[in-house]
């Protein structure tokens, strides 16, 4: 079944137009090779979940896709324009925002601070513009408690937190989640996709890397598996988690 | 408490490097200022110093002596030891409109150093309040080919001028050692200027060797000479004469040689034998250095009669001008000054200066000296050369190098 | 989701802050006045702290709040001054001009200085801009027209016929060199106004925000669309400007310059990080707070040599282990006071939002 | 008898107090698991028996001695190692240095050598060279537990261990547990993952707010008691 | 010929940069730790030298072996109880302590000894020279030379051999998960420190027997060991001889061409190694 779902790239999962596209993206740090030939598109308010063992390439791919990391080889589209070669910080300006997986909050400044620098600078819009509707996200990602504490004293998964709640305020068009619903209990965690569930709705595409699985695939509408770089399936979560790789590599169910 | 001051006391102040890498210059400065007040107050005179250490920093020199005028409202400025001290000082002085008297730094430097294009003779200007005595380079120049002259060598000399304030001066094309030496037949083998604390002198000591000089010549701090002189030796370069301003002036430094300072020669412009009395005091020259060795358990340097000399010429100039606190009678006074102080005979009349500098300038005898290793340890300063003043009477004949 | 959220607003602005515009206004009053009022040696000490006072403010701004620690902030002291030298002496500008021509030089010389020293980070920067400063310093040291290593004065007539110093003459009868003090001084003060007025906005607009973060995390600043490289460049671009200015002017007033004062790195970049450092950095205030100590220490010690500086080195290190904050930090850290508040809170809506952050930096 | 136990443990970061008061108990040769929600000062705690954060003396006993105030090195000298979380890993480091460096401070015989920690995880012996960051993340846990064992402790700290890990890396960390156990040393697990948690320890401390809000031995708790003290809640009000 | 003399005597003056910087290098990459106050420590030794040798009648070569220890001791304390409270993620609380420390020492010294300069006598040593065929080295920048190399080899196969190496790399990446390993981060840095300060006595040995010296001659040779440690790259010792070197061969060459370009070059040298190699030229894989 994976040799089916690899055919020719791009492929898009739902219908509609593709507002990421990958081609053949490569990368190597060394001798090591972190993505390998990956192609893939990710359809206008869709959200696509992406697992695989641990050092598969997935952060590797986030960098890939915002330009933190340049790639190798291969193009990278976003929104129908080739943007390979941009800067991180354009990419984020037309619309992709992201979280860390190693969260990275500005510890100096206040936790509604970090949202008005993402809301002003990655909507590119005056503060006074931005001022509510990052309160709103705050009260949105529970951490209205903490809007004037500095961030470098939240606990690791506040600043998870502080991560999403970051992203969404530089109003994304697309949100790339790297970890963010491990270490949370099922309370949290529900609420936590009932969120993710709520932006989705709003038509921001979402690519979301999760080993939390009942949480991933509780939201997204297409599954990526990645192994050793490569791409060694793509589709919908129930086939997905049914394929004999996926159970051997990843869930470790000996069949 | 005091009752009314009979008289309001003349101030004077004094900027000197006391710490930094200049220090030793300032080193005889409390012992000469505390024997003058001594003798001041003795004689019934009522004179006040404010000190300013310069840190060996011209910034700070600039500085303070601003205070002195603004703050301290001093009636004179006496500065002394080196460009990097009494330039900014002279400079600020003249600015101020604040009569100044400058010593210990060859007048071309001190002059030429404070013209706004030192490259342009035509823009030069004299100045109206400060003034300067000391020797010139044209002095130096005289008593080294003396001295060079009771030696038999080939007459290639080989120069270090580093690039500041003397090495500029002492290096340069119209009134440095270049015109000079070449009009006198030697041949000189000018590398080129260097910054201070270099660490490596191979450059030169190819140049010299490769040119076979038997003289080296120059003007450098201390510590780059030893890096110099043991790097000459180590490269198997060993001429037959150094003559080297600066670098030898105090004992301290040539002993840090160790036996390699047998024979190094270097200006000379005061010592214990030199045949001068104090105008204030009366003392020999002989009798301030004991003095000051007394009070110090330190050897002597030589500018210590600098120093000395300064505020002679302080309160000469102070008893001529009438009101002390009028800057310009003051500066009237300095000029018109003719006094034998300890270290000889000063007065601003251009005798043997070009004419742009015979306003400001007052030149003082200069001879030349050879140290030499004393049987018990330490050194001498003999004197080998007193054509330029043979009023000085000489120690000995000049000896070449082993 | 998404709930009616009763309304939240944001505040800058504290009570202390409100009552310190009042108090600028007055003492800026009284600060222009002062000529006219106090003795000479009062303006030239105010000159000293005013013109440093600058320079500190420049360090704290490319320090304390672009994370950008250069030791080699002399360059811009030795480049501007040079540069208003050789305008004068060559060119027989007028000094004020020139002093005006050196901002622009420097901000010259910064471009390709920030071009090479933009590639390196943290201790490699800081080396670097050092090593820049004695390259400039070696070269300068060559420019035999303007003294070579010996250095040169200014002529006595360029300062006495300075733009101004006549008709201050004329409407004031000062003396010449009284006037020409009159003048640096009153420039110094537009100038260090400008400064922290430059820089106080800066800091409570957006880009001031963005450079907070830059300092803080700069990929994840960049993450987020802020243009880091930019905002940097600016703000070393705008530093190089105040710096070669105040530098331009310190040495009008000096009239004397060597490559060795102008360009060292004790008077014009390590006391400066003495006073931005005791004062508070990354604090408006601290700089402020850190020259009028650094002034009276001077004042009261600098008589005693070496133990003066012994003492100075002794306060320093004291201060940065008791107080690493500075002593605006302290002082704030306890009473909650900030002069030129920037800290963005958020206040209202539903809950009672607590308060736990200090001043920026 | 107690092998460790808290009494009152308090601990604040500046003004910001995180643990109220905190009672726990571990047994020789007992597993116990730490579970609560965000923030509720699981790790607090872990940093405050591992030494990394000062405590009152008696607020903490060790074999009935009181370590509350000692610094990490002291208490690891005692028997007590830590598996931080986020794994913290030596980047200058290689695989074996990394393990060599975890019996810097305690160099006594026991069951655990650099070649049993390689028979635990055979997959470090082959990247031994390895810097530690070149390993993908389950291995760096597996280095870091490893890193906790080299001291041969009496009791081991491990927080969060199974935080960002494949389901099939998790299987393989947790199938390590009872080798590990067998050595007779106790093991405090800090772990979200309640089922995992209920599966190897002999007994659950719950907190909520820097508090033990409930405590047990596995077997005896429900998921509803469970659910209650995580939340303060019932279960079904929350949905 | 000359050419060959020219870099001859640039690598052996690069050995004395390098010595200059090797415990400079084994700070900074340990500790991160911009100490200004180095070449002041530097005098410092030499000052210890040159007490022992006036005032017992020592060699210096002994002196040395004696102070040793003492400035290990110096340097342990001033760790211990001074540096170990500036360390962190912000580099300028050192660099101001640091700083403050070297106006401390050269002041103090100033105070003790005057600043009168100074010379540790090598005896005959000074002068000596050995033939290389078409070039003279001086025995005295030889023994320099191969002191650099012999201390950056100790130095490494300290630092990547043995357990204490370990524990000074594993306390650099993290000092808090160190102290769970049993390291005691505040005795490993002080030891760094101690260790540094014996080098630094070696470098002061040669400083104090190649030129004068006085308490203020320490800031001037500071520069260039930083730049020697840059050029390296951050912690790599090998680096930072290589960075010596190519200091000290630039500046030859540039004497050679013309003295004035002396310093400057070497200057230049350095700008243009970061130009292409901002981390310099063997960095560390993570910092
Ligand atoms: N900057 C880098 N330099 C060298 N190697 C790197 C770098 N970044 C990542 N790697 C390596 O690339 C591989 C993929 O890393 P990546 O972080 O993408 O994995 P991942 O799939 O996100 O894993 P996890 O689920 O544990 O987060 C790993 O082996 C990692 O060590
Ligand atoms: N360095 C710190 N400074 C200030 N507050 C802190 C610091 N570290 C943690 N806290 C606060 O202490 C509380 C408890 O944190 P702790 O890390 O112990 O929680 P935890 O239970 O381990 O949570 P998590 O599941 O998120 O890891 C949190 O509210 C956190 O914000
Ligand atoms: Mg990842
Ligand atoms: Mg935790």
């Amino acid at each position: 079944m994976a040799r089916g779902l690899l055919g020719a790239p791009p492929i898009l999962g739902g219908m509609g137009l593709a507002i990421l596209e990958l081609d053949g993206v490569s990368k190597k740090f060394g001798a090591l090779t972190v993505a390998e030939q990956i192609s893939f598109a990710v359809g206008e308010g869709e959200a696509l979940g992406i697992i695989g063992p641990n050092g598969a390439g997935k952060s590797t791919l986030f960098n890939l896709i915002t330009g933190n990391i340049p790639a190798d080889s291969g193009s990278i589209r976003f929104l129908g324009s080739d943007v390979t070669r941009t800067p991180p910080m354009a990419r984020c300006l037309s619309g992709m925002g992201r979280t860390f997986q190693i969260p990275q909050p500005f510890e100096k400044l206040t936790v509604f601070e970090n949202l008005l620098v993402a809301g002003a600078f990655g909507s590119r819009r005056r503060e006074a513009e931005v001022s509510d509707r990052c309160a709103e996200i705050l009260v949105d990602t529970g951490l209205i408690d903490q809007a004037n504490v500095l961030a470098g004293s939240l606990s690791l998964l506040q600043r998870k937190r502080l991560e999403l709640a970051r992203a969404l305020a530089t109003e994304p068009k697309l949100l790339l989640l790297d970890e963010i619903a491990g270490g949370l209990t099922e309370g949290e965690c529900r609420s936590l996709v009932a969120t993710i569930r709520a932006i989705h709705a709003r038509g921001v595409a979402v690519i979301w890397i999760e080993h939390v699985l009942h949480a991933l695939n509780s939201v997204v509408e297409r599954l990526l598996v990645l192994h050793f770089g490569k791409v060694i399936g793509i589709g919908k979560p129930e086939d997905i988690m049914a394929s004999r790789d996926v159970r051997e590599i990843y869930l470790g169910i000996e069949i | 408490a005091p009752a009314i001051a009979q008289d309001a006391a003349i101030k004077l102040g004094y900027v000197s490097p006391q710490t930094g890498p200049l220090a030793a210059f300032g080193e005889a400065d409390k012992f000469v200022i505390d024997s003058f007040l001594a003798t001041t107050k003795s004689m019934g005179l009522n004179y006040e110093v404010v000190v300013k250490d310069s840190q060996s920093n011209p910034n700070r020199a600039a500085e303070v002596a601003k205070e002195l005028i603004v703050t301290d409202e001093v009636n004179l400025i006496l500065v002394a030891s080196t460009p990097e001290t009494t330039n900014p000082v002279a400079t600020t002085c003249e600015a101020e409109e604040m009569p100044c008297i400058s010593t210990v730094a060859p007048w071309q430097p001190w002059f030429i150093g404070q013209q706004g294009n030192p490259g342009d003779p035509g823009s030069w200007k004299p100045f109206n309040f400060a003034y300067h005595f000391f020797w010139g380079l044209e002095d130096v120049i005289a008593v080294f080919t003396n001295m060079w002259a009771q030696i038999e060598t080939n007459k290639k000399v080989g120069g270090l001028f580093p690039n500041d304030g003397d090495g500029n001066a002492w290096g340069d094309k119209v009134v440095g050692f270049p015109p000079v030496l070449e009009r006198m037949g030697y041949g000189l083998i000018d590398p080129g200027r260097y910054q201070n604390m270099t660490d490596d002198f191979s450059a030169q000591i190819n140049a010299f060797k490769s040119g076979q000089c038997e003289i080296i010549t120059g003007v450098v701090i201390p510590p780059d000479f030893t890096t110099f002189w043991n790097q000459a030796k180590q490269q198997g370069f060993a001429p037959k004469i150094a003559s080297i301003g600066k670098a030898l002036l105090f004992p301290q430094t040539v002993e840090a040689l160790g036996n390699a300072g047998h024979n190094l020669s270097s200006e000379v412009w005061w010592t214990p034998s030199h045949p001068f009395k104090s105008s204030l005091t009366g003392e020999s020259t002989a009798q301030v250095a004991d003095a000051f060795t007394k009070a110090t358990n330190r050897p002597w340097t030589q500018p210590i009669g600098f120093a000395h000399a300064l505020f002679e010429l302080a309160v000469d100039a102070m008893k001529r001008a009438g009101d002390p606190t009028d800057g310009d009678a003051v500066a009237e006074a300095i000029a018109a000054t003719k006094l034998d102080t300890l270290v000889g005979p000063i007065a601003w009349d251009g005798k043997g200066l070009p004419p742009f500098a015979a306003k400001n300038i007052a030149k003082t005898p200069l001879v030349g000296g050879q140290w030499r290793l004393k049987d018990g340890g330490g050194y001498d300063l003999v004197i080998t050369d007193n054509k330029t003043a043979p009023n000085i009477p000489v120690g000995g004949k000049m000896e070449a190098i082993a | 989701m998404t709930m009616a959220i009763p309304s939240f607003t944001v505040e800058t602005r504290t009570r202390a802050s409100t009552l310190s515009a009042v108090a600028v206004v007055a003492l800026l009053l009284l600060a222009f006045a002062a000529p006219f009022i106090v003795a000479r040696g009062v303006i030239q000490d105010l000159f000293f702290i005013l013109t440093m006072l600058v320079l500190a403010q420049n360090w704290n701004l490319l320090a304390g709040y672009a994370g950008l620690i250069s030791v080699g902030q002399q360059v811009f002291v030795g480049f501007g001054a040079y540069t208003m030298f050789g305008c004068v002496i060559l060119f027989g500008v007028d000094p004020v001009v020139a002093i005006l021509i050196a901002g622009v030089f420097s901000v010259a010389l910064a471009i390709p200085t920030a071009f090479f020293t933009f590639r390196l980070y943290g201790p490699y920067f800081a080396i670097g801009t050092w090593v820049v400063a004695e390259v400039v310093r070696l070269l300068l040291a060559q420019w035999k027209a303007l003294g070579g290593g010996t250095g040169t004065s200014l002529p006595r007539e360029a300062t006495r016929d300075m733009m101004g110093v006549g008709a201050m003459r004329d409407l004031f009868g000062m003396k010449a060199s009284e006037a020409g003090d009159a003048l640096t001084y009153w420039l110094a003060l537009i100038l260090a106004v400008a400064t922290i007025g430059f820089i106080y906005g800066l800091l409570r607009s957006k880009q001031g925000l963005g450079l907070a973060a830059v300092r803080d995390n700069e990929q994840a600043a960049r993450a987020l669309g802020v243009d880091a490289r930019r905002m940097k460049t600016l703000v070393y671009l705008a530093t190089a400007f105040m710096t070669g200015i105040a530098g331009a002017l310190i040495y009008v007033q000096k009239a004397r310059i060597s490559p060795d004062a102008a360009f060292s790195v004790t008077d014009w970049t390590a006391y400066v990080i003495f006073i931005v450092v005791i004062g508070g950095i990354g604090t408006i205030e601290g700089p402020i707070l850190g020259v009028i100590i650094f002034f009276l220490l001077q004042n009261l010690l600098a008589d005693y040599g070496s133990w003066y500086l012994l003492m100075l080195g002794l306060l320093g290190i004291a201060i940065m282990l008791l107080a690493p904050r500075g002593l605006w930090g302290l002082f704030s850290e306890r009473t909650g006071i900030q002069l030129f508040p920037v800290r963005r809170v958020l206040k209202g809506g539903p809950l009672n939002l607590t308060h736990r952050g200090g001043t920026h930096g | 008898m107690a092998l460790l136990e808290t009494r009152g443990l308090t601990a604040s970061y500046g003004d910001f107090q995180a643990l109220f008061g905190v009672d726990i108990m571990v047994g020789s040769g007992e597993t116990i698991a730490i579970i609560g929600a965000n923030g509720a000062g699981k790790t607090t705690l872990m940093r405050s028996i591992s030494g990394v954060l000062a405590n009152a003396p008696a607020s903490i006993l060790y074999r009935d001695e009181p370590i509350g105030a000692l610094p990490a090195p002291d208490i690891l000298a005692r028997g007590i190692a830590m598996v931080p979380e986020g794994r913290k890993l030596f980047p200058s480091l290689n695989v074996e240095e990394n393990l060599l460096v975890g019996n810097y401070g305690r160099k006594i015989d026991g069951p655990w050598t650099l070649e049993s920690i390689f028979a635990l995880f055979p997959i470090l012996k082959e990247r031994r060279n390895n810097p530690a960051t070149a390993l993908s993340g389950g291995q760096q846990q597996m280095v870091a537990i490893g890193r906790g064992l080299m001291s041969n402790p009496a009791l081991l700290l491990c927080d969060e261990i199974s935080l960002g890990l494949a389901p099939v890396v998790v299987r393989d960390i947790y199938g390590a547990f009872p080798l590990i156990r067998e050595t007779g040393a106790s093991i405090v697990i800090v772990e979200q993952d309640i089922a995992q948690a209920l599966k190897v320890a002999d007994r659950v401390y719950c907190m909520m707010e820097g508090r033990v809000t409930l405590s047990g031995r596995t077997a005896d708790l429900s998921r509803a008691d469970i659910h209650k003290a995580y939340f303060g809640t019932d279960h079904h009000e929350l949905a | 010929m000359n050419w060959l003399d020219t870099i001859l005597q640039g690598v052996l003056l690069g050995g004395l940069y390098a010595l200059f910087a090797a415990g400079l290098s084994l700070v900074f990459g340990i500790m991160r730790l911009v100490n200004l106050a180095h070449g002041d420590l530097i005098v410092l030794a030499a000052f210890l030298i040159l007490i022992l040798v006036t005032t017992l009648g020592l060699d210096p070569f002994v002196a040395a072996l004696i102070a040793m220890p003492l400035m290990f001791a110096i340097g342990w304390g001033l760790q211990y109880f001074l540096l170990n409270r500036t360390l962190g993620k912000d580099i300028l609380p050192p660099l101001l302590v640091t700083f403050g420390l070297s106006i401390v020492i050269q002041n103090g010294l100033l105070e003790g000894f005057s600043a009168d300069s100074r010379r540790v006598f090598a005896g005959s040593l000074e002068s000596a020279s050995v033939n290389l065929g078409p070039v003279t080295a001086g025995i005295m920048p030889l023994m320099t030379f191969f002191s650099a190399v012999a201390v950056i080899v100790c130095l490494n196969q300290l630092i990547y051999r043995t357990s204490v190496g370990r524990a000074f790399r594993a306390t650099s990446d993290d000092p808090v998960t160190a102290g769970l390993m049993g390291i005691r981060p505040q005795r490993i840095f002080a030891m760094a420190t101690g260790l540094a300060m014996v080098v630094v006595t070696i470098a002061a040995l040669y400083l104090g027997t190649r030129a004068n010296f006085d308490p203020t001659s320490g800031p001037a040779r500071l520069i260039y060991a930083f730049e020697a440690v840059i050029i390296g790259g951050l912690g790599s010792l090998w680096g930072t001889l290589a960075g010596g070197i190519i200091l000290g061969v630039a500046q030859t060459v540039g004497a050679a061409i013309n003295p004035e370009w002396q310093i400057l070059a070497g200057h230049l040298a350095f700008l243009a190694v970061l130009l292409f190699k901002p981390r310099g030229l063997f960095p560390r894989a993570v910092d």
